[in-house]
């Protein structure tokens, strides 16, 4: 049997979290107690305008990562916040020119889940589906467009399959017709080259901890051109153009911050190791029968997410038979949820072949030998699970 | 919060990774046996077992579910297996649920189980030539 | 003169933010590399299931420090958050039985501009005077209580002038009435002894940067009783009882945990230590004609927040002249907002007693000697403003 | 975002924390005065001098208002001390507001001393004894 090294695990779930990169982790201590930059960056005295300082220079590095203004940068507690600030807040701004706003099923739960909350209010939603491999055609999504159309959100790379949508060839279509377009880029910022000077993106939103910097610190970028803008949702201070208010957390933004830079200097290599190590894997499991890759096999997927379906296979077995292997089935965010992942329900599978999912994403720290276990230990645990089941039949 | 459904007990944990009973019967005399399913995609077990007449001689599983259910249908051959026939009818599913920590969400699935193990009684109570 | 120094500041801005513990900082880092317990809460697997044990433990230690069952913690990204949750997500859950709040007109904007977003929905408002120390009386309280009233929203510790309302008499009216009580703890919350097993409070505020834990963290607490409840006011992945959805930024949170253990072991101490510095600073002024204390002088006040207005003096003047002493004058959220303080002026202080008013707020790690030197800068920038204006009279 | 109005420049520090020209005149000789307020609460200042005939000899001022307020007065009595009397006329108060980096906020204020000036200068254009 493969061995792993005692109480080592086999992080291949980058795609729910990655550790704090260590250059990144320590640049964050020096703003946290009194021999750091501890002050409120609100306060007008020298040590609260030296925090002032180091959220600026964080929000120049983010703008530099995204081509963007710094200043139609504004600082959230991660992409669900940003989702929502951009979702309701856009349709709240637009509300009074129309009611209709359009998403895809396969977005994040941050993302349905505010359009849900509209829907409440008495906006209409339309939720496209994709086609099989996960794609929206712009076909489809044209059709789906209303003359009171005022909101379109459509993510970046998917969560669960790592498919990636044609965003500017969608945003050309918004911008024909004045509709606000929000981009979920949670899995996307730090790991796909993004110039939002080129791309015609309205709000995009991002959380550091998808790109080795913490968790709960995130931003919505709003593009400075007339007609987008969001309404607040969250009510105080005054803080980030009176769009966020609270106490900026000036250890979490620094370290959003440097996070940025470090990884717009590694957007090539990253694609090049994320693609190493998907093809290593397909390699290591392609001698198994009755696997099927969910999502789109072509170019239009991020290589450091591979979801794949194992037929006859309960999925909570599944995972737990690949321990130490870490990796996740479904989102993780449903994780604690055993209902089939409605994305891969959107993607045409049936239930058990969802529910045999399992997510491998990859990061900057996975080796290739990470892979080649993952794959042995998948391997065995199929065998050994469809022996188990094999009376059955 | 702290023991979540997701945990499992070192029991569930030795009797999923080592099913010893999962599989076929050792070939040759009758084979009785239950079958269940919890529902149309769910959780899906066979019970078999061979008989002296006065004792469970060997019994195996086979089964597609959650960890807790297989580790469940490993812990119920392991208890009956060797014992005597009237112990089928001592036997209490609850105390499986319980000795592996089952979360109650998943009683469903143990219920499943005791089906499969009364459809099993009810095979050994038929007379049966191999 | 008196000379600080080099290169030191004085901090005495405790209430805009305090610095982080050195333990609490050291602890945080354990949760944030490859090396620590860096996986998502929501993850099943091992380490997933290690950071969400993490996440319960603070928890159960925020719980201890208010003496609550943890299960009605529910985290947030700051008390401005938590504001905006418990009031408008208390309005909305109550809205079909009344419109119409109360709050006071001396809260934080967190507060008031929640309430001002649920008057924009149709809600009324009615925004309560305190008295002239800064209190309010039972009687003006109930005269502004409805047949339809369903919430009310009054601060524990002042964040300008320390005032302690008396939330026991305000809680057992509300009880009384079956109305919904919120109190915005951010002060008080890891300095004052609370025991919200006797208190008769409904929703209460809290953020840890107040009590030497990181910024960017906070929590509600929502008693579990009939009636009690929050709608969401942010949408998806279903986390924290579907009331707050968001990665868990577990070294967030087990910051937080362990700057309430610490604090919880502290409080008598910092009571004392407070009443001392405040004392000291008192005495170290008292030779200056025209200062006023902003607040009550009485035992109504926490002693570690100490506002006073010097007639005679511009207040941004006053600031830059105290320097290396770190002040703040009015609330640090409006610290950029050269207007007058709102909290003063309900007082009854004028705008220019209002614009001159200093606010020292003194912490674990404000020494005696610190006092003394801003005592003395006080008085020596107060005598040579006023000096500088004197031919104008 | 870098710049914000809370911070004051190298020579705005150094006026307001050494306003040498702060205070009375020394006493003896004609007093020219010139007064001027930005609002009801707002910045208060009053220019005074001597002048010999052709040159202020001396310039004092008092003020009342913020830093910026503060250090602009002082600035101004240091540029125009010793100079001759036409100086006056040439002087001009934007460039206070471009030496002390006075954010546009506050240009409100500059005006004000502004107005001081000038009423200095219509003080001075009167025939005084003392
Ligand atoms: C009384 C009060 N309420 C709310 C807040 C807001 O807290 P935060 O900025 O951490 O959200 C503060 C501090 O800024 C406060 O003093
Ligand atoms: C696509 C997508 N959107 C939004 C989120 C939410 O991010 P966060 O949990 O940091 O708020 C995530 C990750 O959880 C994500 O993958």
């Amino acid at each position: 049997m493969v061995k792993a090294a005692a109480n080592r695990f086999i992080y291949l779930d980058y795609a729910a979290t990655t550790p704090v990169d260590l250059q990144v982790a320590e640049f964050m201590a020096g703003f946290l107690t009194r021999e750091g930059v501890f002050a409120n960056p609100s306060s007008i005295h020298a040590p609260g305008q030296q925090a002032a300082r180091a959220v600026e220079i964080a929000r120049e590095q983010l703008a530099g990562l995204l081509n963007v203004r710094p200043a139609d940068l504004i600082w959230t507690s991660g992409a669900t916040e940003s989702d929502n600030l951009a979702i309701i807040g856009g349709a709240h701004y637009r509300g009074r020119r129309g009611k209709h706003l359009v998403t895809m099923k396969t977005e994040h739960k941050a993302v349905l889940d505010a359009f849900a909350a509209l829907q409440r209010e008495g906006f209409e939603v339309s939720y496209v589906a994709p086609n099989e491999s996960g794609l929206v055609s712009m076909d489809v999504l044209r059709a789906a467009l209303r003359e009171d159309t005022q909101l379109v959100s459509i993510m970046y790379v998917n969560n669960e399959t790592g498919v990636v949508q044609d965003i500017e060839a969608i945003g050309n279509i918004c911008r024909e017709r004045d509709i606000l377009f929000h981009v979920d880029a949670a899995q996307a910022v730090g790991k796909v080259a993004l110039d939002l000077q080129a791309l015609p993106v309205d709000l995009l939103s991002l959380t550091a901890h998808k790109f080795y910097g913490p968790k709960g610190i995130g931003a919505l970028y709003v593009a400075n051109r007339p007609g987008c803008q969001v309404e607040p949702i969250l009510f105080g201070g005054g803080q980030e153009r009176r769009l966020r208010p609270g106490t900026l957390p000036v250890h979490q933004i620094v370290g959003l911050g440097l996070a940025a830079e470090l990884a717009a200097s590694s957007l090539q290599d990253n694609w090049l190791h994320m693609s190493k190590l998907r093809h290593r894997l397909l390699a290591g499991i392609s001698q198994l029968p009755g696997l099927l890759v969910n999502g789109d096999e072509s170019e239009r997927s991020y290589p450091g997410i591979l979801n794949i379906s194992a037929l006859g296979v309960e999925g909570e077995s599944l995972m737990l038979a690949l321990a130490p292997v870490c990796v996740a089935s479904g989102s993780a965010c449903n994780a604690k949820n055993a209902e089939p992942s409605y994305v891969l329900r959107a993607l045409g599978r049936d239930d058990a072949t969802a529910q045999s999912a399992i997510r491998f994403s990859f990061g900057r720290y996975t080796t290739l030998a990470e892979v080649d276990f993952a794959a042995a230990r998948y391997c065995e645990a199929i065998v050994s699970l469809r022996s188990i089941a094999k009376g059955l039949e | 919060m702290a023991d979540r459904d997701v945990a499992y007990n070192e029991r569930v944990l030795e009797c999923f990774s080592a099913p010893r009973h999962a599989g076929p019967l050792t070939p040759g005399g009758p084979v009785y046996s239950g079958r269940a399913q919890e529902s149309a995609a769910g959780a899906r077990v066979v019970l078999l077992c061979h008989s002296d007449g006065d004792h469970i001689s060997e019994m195996r599983f086979s089964a597609w579910g959650c960890p807790h259910f297989i580790a469940a249908a490993e812990w119920l051959c392991r208890e009956l297996e060797s014992q005597p026939l009237a112990q089928l009818n001592e036997f209490d599913i609850r105390s499986v649920q319980r000795l592996l920590a089952v979360p109650v969400e998943k009683t469903g699935r143990i219920l499943t189980l005791e089906d499969a193990l009364e459809a099993l009684k009810a095979s050994l109570s038929q007379p049966k030539t191999q």
